[in-house]
């Protein structure tokens, strides 16, 4: 049979960002040169338009378009929104320092994987999350190497290509496994196949495709391409594979562990309440050298990464899922800020190095303000965003007697203060190289507003977020 | 009302930043209008206060409905005098910093923010909000000293970060701990005083006691978590350590006579010997540490850690006392002597700070003890008032510090005794001590090394004088402080009995 | 005895870990995209014969493979100019040669 | 409405007589003596007045509730009986002459207002502290004379040895305090009051009793000895000298030293109602050593004052045996006497230093011819210590004496020997002063009358005031100031005439040395031999404090310090955070914030590093290795669970 | 029997080039052996009813994807590359990872009782696959043209060399 048109509908997001991609690759055909940005312009543009449907698809009820292959629900909603709002974020960012050819091709690029994270954090067939698993890497690995001027970048592209094409293969290999074992690719109908199937092979299953989600949100033992993609590729790209890919990634993980591998069955709380204690601690440990600024925000990734995982792991109490959700929505704007910040000073002052960020209070006062502040936030401390989410995820722990993992997860905050604190010592304690004011370049200031303003409001007034993080957690199995 | 004593100094700092870089004079006025906007408002909360009529001006308001987290102040005659103590020590602390002017913009918005936390602490009745409040006080003071502290500014700043975030987050666990074994759930703490949500639990009982515990002892701070103190009050500007010894150690007593005391009255029964040893351990301990200092600034850091040890030897006998009727005289005196020491040393060792400050941060720039010699001919004025700060720190009668070691003991003594007694000779050693270091600084034949030094100006005559004059009223004649808060304390002890 | 599910899987899995096992140790990073292409054909392997054995009311393990296939021809398509364009900057196409980032 | 009411006001004036001078100084009249003076004088009227009416057998008590305690009120007050009215007349008439003196004598000194500032405030609280009528208030006030103590002692406080004479004194009756402090509270926490007339209801209901009641009055005692410089706290009142010659009249002589005496007589009760008087036994020992050792002491003394600080302390040393031997208006009787005759002696010994500009009774002589009223007035004072009737010092003296002998022989005999030995140093000085020739290049001269008068005064009271003691007219005074319980013992004449002959032949033996000269003091020196070095070293207190307590606590002080720097320091780094990886992490990043980030990174990479690095080389494919076993951990760790 | 014999023969054709690819220190070898494999599952796919997906293994992997890593191979470093150390130091890890993967595969697979099912496929199995493409797979039909799309983009921008 054929798909009927209200299924279009339910997909009017995903196609407004298809011709939105296509859209800009024409612009940038038909602007000369030198007025790339233009593309740019509409590709922001673009996305934010594409959030007039996402959101109204909030309250729709949840259901299935295209046969059980794809789920239009608040969950992927929320995921949408959250992915929609970066990378325009990141556009806006790279607008001011990306001076390549290809620009456009950039843009459009970005857009096509945002494509591919809204699809993942939708599919709801294995298939389908196959592919935009797939989309979203693909464009990933070419946007990593896109500097190929320089060797850094290039290293990280093949890095990340490597790394990222195993981690899929691997996947795919577990796909297949539970394929067999339920005998359909729909994750709505694998669970009552799953019923009657043993365990060890589900196991076998779902180890190999965590390969696959370990590798997008950067779990440990997974994680290791992080730093080094993200030290090499451009900044605004690292901003982007730290916030948006982690996202669908947890969105994917989420939808495939809870509605597929029946949870009432499978006890995956301890396994990874375990592998968010070693992400969070491996990450922090490794963040505390770093002078890198981008590397140091890579490790930071991954602790965080495992903070989330609490949220996974702690799936049972109520506190869990929207713990996850608001930690993401929260670190989606911090982290994204920080990077900014990272964007001005590596496009200002061609350096990446912390000690640069010296006097940075006195020479771009905003900025530094701002930075100030999203380490703050990344610290978890209060009113900022990631707080609220640290609450969450921490009264998740010990909603469901995970206490010793909030205790692990205190000592992990602790040590972290130390290397963001670092930055904020560079900037405001620390003299300054020279008092020469930064240029601050409008978009760039754009972008940071945004996410500075995303991180205090979050911060200090959650409720909104919090309903919306409740029907999404709601609306998530069917 | 609460509100907008809370708010204003945060609202002055904010209309700071937005002020012209250069207008020093401007900024100043602002804040000190900021600040003491909120002291008057403060002051007239005082008057408008009914002795004895529980919470009063409670502002409540729905912040987080989804988790029950609600937006709510309210007053009793625990915090009232620490809230009149902050905004009092804000005002005067900014009238000492007039002669700042490095990055004075930065300085003054942390500054009037670091008050708003303070306040907040001392106002808020819900957790979340309490919790927010708590850290906010963190950061600022973080940069106070970070930036504009002494040598080893980065090291002493980072350290009290450091050890102050391990304690609030262990304190988060506990506030989490409480909020999911209550029913309904809440944040509320007049609510989860109300429910005793872990009466039945010990074990949990005992986790979440020890993380207040950890994040309120650290805050005192109590042997063996002291250590930050003397590096950060070393290297603290003079105000900041001002507002550091007068009203953020007070956080850690206020709150362990706020929510340990009433929340978890069974566990910290079952651990208040140890509490009190610790407690005694910090006083004989500090003044015997003071003594052997050199550095003016940490002499006065380590008599902290003893006088903060008196308040805590009294929160700890009231806790031991938990249950038994005939112990609870005892036990609402020792607390009236907890928090009359609360407010005592604030404004004493405020006043000891900001002496340390005249002589160190505009005339000698030095605190070595030993270097200075017979300035008591020289500077008469400076002398009196820094003999009588002493003089009152070292408890004598008449003057407010006696008072509220006489109550502590009078208390404790019902309860402990034994412990009692030797806190005593930590008496001796503070006396000895302080009174050492008068001979040391003031006595002796002059050094003319300082002839040039100038006596105290108006200015800093303007931010002390009002702290000696309250140290003598309330040592002669402490009733109306103390009626204000026995009646509270004679709550709490009827609520934990 | 006839051939059944088991035995496919069994060579599917040999094929995998031989992959997995050149993209271990091979340093050209052809080599390595090699292995891949022989992982990805064990999944594939699986997928048709479960979709034999398994499921065959339905191709959907033959829509599986045929995506996968494609998918390893972007792969392909994709990683080579990666390595191209690594071979240009770096002059290598050994990935242990290509550590310019540690720590 | 009758003046006791308004008692009140007495150690009121002072104080604001004290703030005005701090305030004002030099601006008000004499640079504020006048002040302070006209508030002694009114003072000196008012207690004038509230004695006549306690005569009339008149007492009162006032309260405030000063602090609520949950649902107690802890009240204080102040009461009159005719302890309180005969220490006021005390503290007011010597004050008030010792103030008028000190103009003379203080004359010229740059803080001149300051002095009479720190006068008055001392005067305020000895007042305060005979005025209370619970222990509280007293110890407000006992606290308060010590601080005046302290400040004057440290008047000239450019002079090393007054300042730390000045810390000493404070230091070392705060010891005594301590235990003065927990009595109190031990007081408080039984009987649940401080006021002394519940306390002693309670007390005679029993409701303190047996040991503990042994020990409250002990640890208050302990207090007293440390105020009342007795054994073994007696150490700080020798140094004491250091302060103007005023200071010492009035403080160290007169007033303050016999506040110990005022706080036992005061909480007899206690003392008495200690099963078989075991807590005055203490006491009259303790008393009865004082007052020999302090005795010898003064001997040896070359500096005039000193002669007088251990008379002093021999003479509380008397009071106190007085006390213990349940005499109990002696030991009161004594004190008052005491007072004006010792303010005699000091302020005489004041003028003369005053003349000579030195307290080295070496280089005096001869003074009686120069400064004829300070020889006279100093002579009665002499007669009065000695205790050579009528003067005021037999009577007392004689009373307690009296007590020993019926209560206590061996005591008896202690302070009959006592009696001897005072007769000798005290006469001793006076020869040594006024007689023979003078040994100094310097030109003495009589004091202006502002100082004699006072002395003139002060010799009149101690020639007759020990006539309220007289037996003939049935000694009014016990039936003043009496304790019912401890009836006096009657007059008794041989005891009487053995004591006076003893006192006598001090006097001879000391004339016969220093006057006659028929033996040198040298020779003597000689014989004595080891006795007098223990003597000129005072018995070795001091250095055995030095030794047993200050060096030992500033040793321990200075390690706790070392200690706290590194030990614990270190350890709550390391063990306030439970995790292993912390404490290196926090040496690290102690480094990190101390000598910047490089070090920071070489430490990492070097230890966290050396474990981690492994895992990020840089290459893919141990990336991926990580990858193959991860998986496979899963697996197994699915499979086995 | 003579399935039996085929999937042997099939299974031989697979492995054995697949070691030499994996093995081989001939880089040249190791990619002209992948055919014979990619054949060998061709041969898999037609057993299993798979003609279609038969099909396209051969154009697309025997086809495409061999030739484009020859390419790569000459454009790159050119020659079988035997003058250079083909494999990293991790060999023996290396074969640990394989060895003990291996392991668990054989060890869970084959005793999994999977939910076998009797039915069989439609017989013209790719007219299934096609119209099944247009139906109920339509949308990962069209995604996947998207994939292809991103990928010859993303090929076309890093392929070009920076002038």
């Amino acid at each position: 049979m054929l798909p009927n048109s209200a299924d279009l509908w339910s997909i009017a997001p995903e196609l407004w960002l298809a011709g939105l991609g296509v859209l800009v690759l024409l612009v940038d055909l038909v602007s000369g040169p030198g007025r790339k940005t233009a593309a740019g312009a509409v590709a922001v543009g673009g996305l934010l338009l594409a959030l007039i449907p996402a959101s109204a698809m909030l309250t729709w009820e949840p259901r299935t378009a295209f046969f059980g292959s794809y789920a239009i629900d608040g969950f992927a909603v929320f995921f949408k929104i959250i992915i929609i709002i970066a990378t325009a974020l990141v556009i806006l960012a790279a607008m001011d320092g990306l001076r390549t050819r290809f620009e456009g091709e950039f843009y459009a690029l970005l857009v096509f994987t945002a494509l591919g994270l809204v699809l993942m954090a939708a599919a709801s067939d294995l298939i389908l999350l196959a592919l935009a698993f797939e989309l979203v890497s693909l464009a990933s690995y070419v946007l990593a190497g896109w500097l190929k001027a320089s060797p850094k970048s290039n290293e990280a592209g093949i890095k990340y290509f490597l790394f990222g094409a195993a981690a899929s293969a691997v996947m795919f290999f577990g796909f297949s496994i539970v394929y067999g074992l339920a005998g359909t690719t729909s994750l709505y109908d694998i669970p009552v196949r799953l019923r009657s199937s043993p365990l060890p092979a589900l196991y076998l299953g779902v180890a190999l495709m965590l390969a696959g989600f370990g590798f997008k949100i950067s779990m440990v033992p997974f994680h290791q391409w992080t730093p080094d993609v993200y030290e090499g590729a451009p900044t605004p790209v690292a901003a982007f594979l730290s916030v948006a890919s982690k996202a669908a990634g947890f969105a994917a993980l989420m939808r495939v562990l809870f509605v597929a591998i029946d949870p009432a069955r499978v006890d995956w709380a301890l396994l990874l309440a375990i592998l968010a204690a070693v992400t969070m601690t491996l990450g922090n440990l490794l963040a505390l050298p770093q002078r890198n600024i981008k590397r140091m925000l890579a490790y930071s990734s991954i602790s965080h990464a495992g903070f989330l995982l609490i949220g996974v792991a702690a799936f049972r109490g109520t506190f869990g899922t929207p713990g996850l959700l608001i930690y993401l929505l929260g670190y989606t704007f911090t982290q994204l800020g920080a990077f900014f910040v990272a964007v001005l000073i590596g496009s200002q002052l061609r350096s990446d190095d912390i000690p640069d960020y010296a006097g940075l209070s006195r020479r771009a006062p905003v900025s530094a303000f701002l930075m100030a502040i999203f380490m703050l936030s990344l610290t978890g401390l209060p009113p900022t965003a990631v707080f609220v989410g640290k609450f969450y995820v921490l009264g998740a722990a010990i909603e469901t007697g995970l206490l010793w993992l909030a205790v692990i997860a205190i000592v992990n905050t602790v040590i972290s203060l130390y290397y963001y604190v670092g930055v904020i010592r560079a900037m405001y304690v620390l003299p300054a190289a020279s008092e020469t004011p930064i240029p601050e370049p409008p978009a760039l200031q754009v972008a940071l507003g945004i996410a500075g303003l995303g991180t205090l409001i979050i911060g200090l007034y959650p409720q909104p977020i919090l309903d919306l993080v409740r029907n999404a957690t709601l609306l998530l199995r069917l | 009302m609460l509100s907008l004593i809370t708010f204003l100094p945060l609202a002055g700092g904010l209309l700071i930043l937005l002020l012209p870089k250069t207008n020093h004079a401007l900024m100043k006025n602002v804040s000190l209008l900021a600040s003491g906007a909120s002291f008057v408002l403060s002051l007239a909360l005082l008057g408008m206060y009914q002795i004895g009529g529980g919470m009063q001006f409670q502002e409540l308001y729905r912040w987080i409905p989804g988790i029950a987290i609600n937006y709510h102040l309210g007053v009793d005659g625990l915090s009232l005098p620490l809230v009149v103590l902050t905004t009092l020590l804000s005002v005067l602390s900014l009238i000492y910093s007039w002669r700042i002017d490095l990055r004075l913009k930065e300085y003054l918005f942390l500054f009037l923010l670091l008050e708003t936390g303070m306040l907040g602490v001392f106002l808020a009745l819900d957790f979340f909000l309490f919790y927010i409040f708590w850290e906010v006080t963190l950061v600022p003071m973080f940069f106070l000293i970070a930036i504009w502290g002494g040598p080893r500014r980065e090291y002493a700043a980072i350290k009290f970060f450091l050890y102050t975030l391990v304690g609030s987050l262990a304190m988060l666990l506990a506030i989490l701990i409480l909020y999911f074994n209550s029913d309904p759930r809440t944040f509320s703490v007049p609510e989860l005083i109300r429910q005793q949500p872990l009466a039945g639990q010990p074990l949990l009982a005992a986790l979440a006691f020890w993380g207040f515990f950890l994040s309120f002892a650290v805050k005192v701070p109590m042997w063996p978590f002291h250590t930050w103190l003397p590096d950060a009050h070393v290297e603290a500007p003079t105000a900041g350590s001002v507002i550091l010894a007068g009203i953020l150690l007070k956080m850690g007593t206020y709150g362990f006579v706020r929510f340990s005391l009433p929340l978890l009255p069974e566990a910290f029964k079952q651990y208040a010997v140890i509490v009190a040893v610790l407690a005694l351990l910090g006083i004989v301990y500090g003044a015997l540490v003071a003594m052997a200092q050199t550095d003016l600034k940490k002499l006065v850091a380590y008599s902290s850690v003893n006088h903060m040890g008196f308040v805590m030897l009294g929160v700890a006998a009231a806790a031991a006392a938990f249950g038994e009727p005939d112990k609870a005289q005892a036990a609402t005196t020792a607390l009236n002597g907890a928090v009359f020491e609360m407010v005592a040393h604030g404004i004493i060792t405020g006043a000891l700070f900001l002496i340390v400050g005249v002589i160190y941060d505009h005339r000698a720039h030095t605190r070595g003890v030993d270097e200075f010699g017979g300035l008591g001919s020289r500077l008469p004025v400076y002398t009196g008032i820094s003999t009588m700060a002493m003089l009152a720190s070292l408890g004598l009668p008449g003057l407010m510090g006696f008072v509220a070691e006489f109550l502590i003991f009078v208390g404790s003594f019902g309860i402990f005794p034994y412990f009692t007694a030797v806190a005593l000779t930590g008496l001796v050693f503070n006396a000895a001590m302080f009174l050492w270091t008068i001979q040391r600084i003031f006595l002796g034949p002059f050094n003319e090394r300082w002839a040039h030094l100038p006596d105290m100006d108006g200015r800093e005559k303007l931010s002390l004088v009002p702290l000696a004059v309250l140290m003598l009223i309330f040592g002669i004649y402490p009733r109306p402080l103390l009626d204000v808060i026995n009646a509270a304390m004679a709550v709490l002890v009827g609520v934990v009995r | 005895m006839t051939v059944g599910l088991t035995h496919y899987l069994v060579v599917s899995s040999l094929l995998f870990c031989l992959g997995l096992y050149a993209v271990l140790t091979r340093r050209n990073a052809v080599a390595i995209l090699m292995g891949i292409e022989l992982m990805l054909n064990a999944g594939n392997i699986n997928l048709v014969a479960f979709n034999r054995y398994v499921a065959p009311g339905a191709v959907t393990g033959h829509i599986f493979a045929l995506v996968v296939i494609t998918l390893a021809a972007c792969e392909a398509a994709i990683g080579l100019a990666l390595v191209m364009a690594a071979y240009r900057s770096l002059e290598t196409v050994h990935v242990d040669e290509i550590n310019v980032m540690k720590w | 409405m009758s003046v006791l009411a308004y008692a009140w006001i007495i150690p009121v004036l002072p104080f604001i007589a004290f703030w005005l001078i701090i305030f004002f100084g030099r601006r008000l009249p004499g640079e504020g003596a006048y002040v302070a003076i006209g508030a002694m004088g009114i003072d000196a009227l008012l207690s004038i007045a509230i004695l006549s009416q306690v005569l009339d057998g008149a007492t009162y008590q006032a309260n405030i509730v000063w602090a609520m305690l949950g649902d107690r009120a802890l009240e204080v007050g102040y009461q009159i009986d005719p302890l309180t009215a005969v220490m006021l007349i005390v503290v007011t008439v010597v004050g008030s002459l010792i103030f008028i003196y000190s103009i003379g004598y203080m004359h010229g000194d740059p803080r001149y207002s300051r002095f009479f500032a720190y006068m008055s405030l001392f005067a305020a609280s000895m007042l305060t502290l005979v005025l209370a009528n619970n222990l509280l208030l007293l110890y407000v006030g006992w606290e308060g004379v010590g601080l005046c103590s302290y400040l004057l002692i440290g008047f000239w406080f450019e002079r090393p040895s007054a300042a730390r004479a000045a810390l000493k004194a404070f230091v070392t009756t705060r010891i005594g305090d301590t235990f003065m402090f927990v009595g109190i509270l031990l007081v408080f926490f039984t009987l649940g009051t401080l006021q002394f007339d519940h306390v002693f209801e309670a007390v005679e209901g029993g409701a303190l009793a047996g040991p503990l009641l042994t020990l409250a009055a002990l640890l208050l005692f302990g207090g007293a000895v440390g105020k009342s410089a007795q054994l073994p706290l007696h150490v700080w009142l020798p140094d004491a000298m250091e302060g103007p010659t005023p200071v010492s009249a009035l403080i160290h002589a007169a007033t303050m030293v016999a506040a110990g005496v005022y706080l036992v007589a005061r909480t007899y009760l206690l003392f008495f109602g200690s099963p078989g008087h075991e807590a005055l036994t203490v006491v009259a020992w303790i008393g009865g050593i004082t007052a020999l050792m302090a005795a010898t002491i003064g001997i040896v003394q070359d500096d005039i004052k000193r002669v007088m600080a251990y008379s002093t302390i021999s003479q509380l040393g008397y009071m106190m045996l007085g006390l213990g031997v349940l005499g109990f208006t002696a030991g009161v009787f004594h004190l008052m006497t005491h007072a004006f005759f010792k303010a005699l002696l000091f302020l005489a010994a004041g003028s003369v230093i005053h003349a000579m500009h030195t307290n080295d009774m070496k280089e005096m002589g001869g003074l009686a011819k120069v400064m004829p009223w300070t020889y006279g007035t100093m002579l009665v004072g002499a007669l009065a210590l000695s205790g050579i009737p009528p003067f005021a010092g037999f009577w007392s003296k004689d009373e307690i004496l009296l007590e020993a002998f019926h209560h206590n022989r061996p005591l008896f005999w202690i302070g009959l020997v006592g009696a001897f030995i005072t007769a000798f140093y005290v006469f001793r000085m006076i020869f040594l002063t006024f007689g023979g020739q003078l040994r100094s290049a310097a030109r003495p001269h009589e004091s202006p009358r502002v100082m004699t008068v006072p002395l003139v005064v002060l010799a009149a009271f101690s020639a007759v005031i020990g006539f309220v003691g007289a037996p003939w007219w049935d000694n009014p005074f016990h039936h003043f100031v009496e304790f019912e319980a401890a009836a006096g013992v009657p007059f008794d004449l041989s005891l009487a005439l053995l004591s006076t002959a003893v006192a006598l032949a001090g006097i001879a033996a000391a004339a016969a040395v220093y006057y006659w000269k028929v033996v040198s003091s040298a020779s003597l020196r000689r014989a004595a031999g080891p006795l007098y070095g223990l003597l000129a070293h005072k018995y070795y207190w001091d250095e055995l404090y030095g030794f047993a307590v200050i060096r030992p606590t500033l040793w321990i002080s200075r390690q706790l310090r070392v200690f706290d720097l590194y030990a614990i320091d270190g350890a709550v780094n390391a063990v306030g955070i439970v995790f292993v990886w912390f404490a290196r992490l926090y040496r690290l990043f102690d480094l990190y914030v101390v000598d910047g980030l490089v070090n920071l990174v070489g430490w990492v990479t070097g230890k966290v590093g050396g474990v981690l690095r492994f895992g990020q080389t840089g290459r893919p494919q141990s990336y991926l290795l990580a990858i193959a076993f991860g998986v496979i951990v899963l697996v197994i760790g699915g499979i086995l669970r | 029997m003579g399935e039996l014999a085929a999937f042997i023969i099939l299974s031989a054709v697979i492995l054995i080039p697949a070691t030499v690819v994996v093995a081989s220190r001939n880089i040249v070898r190791a990619a002209l052996s992948l055919v014979p494999t990619f054949l060998g599952v061709t041969g898999f796919y037609i057993m299993l009813h798979a003609e279609f997906v038969a099909g396209i293994q051969v154009l697309i992997y025997a086809g495409a994807i061999t030739v484009l890593i020859l390419f790569v191979i000459m454009l790159t470093q050119g020659g079988s590359g035997e003058e250079v150390r083909q494999v990293n130091e991790q060999v023996p890890l290396g074969v640990t990872a394989a060895v003990w993967l291996a392991f668990l595969l054989l060890l869970v697979l084959p005793r999994t009782p999977w939910p076998l099912s009797p039915g069989r496929l439609p017989q013209y199995s790719a007219q299934a696959v096609g119209s099944a493409f247009l139906t109920n797979y339509v949308l990962i039909f069209e995604i996947t043209s998207l994939v292809l799309l991103v990928a010859l983009i993303g090929a076309i921008v890093i392929a070009r060399r920076e002038e």
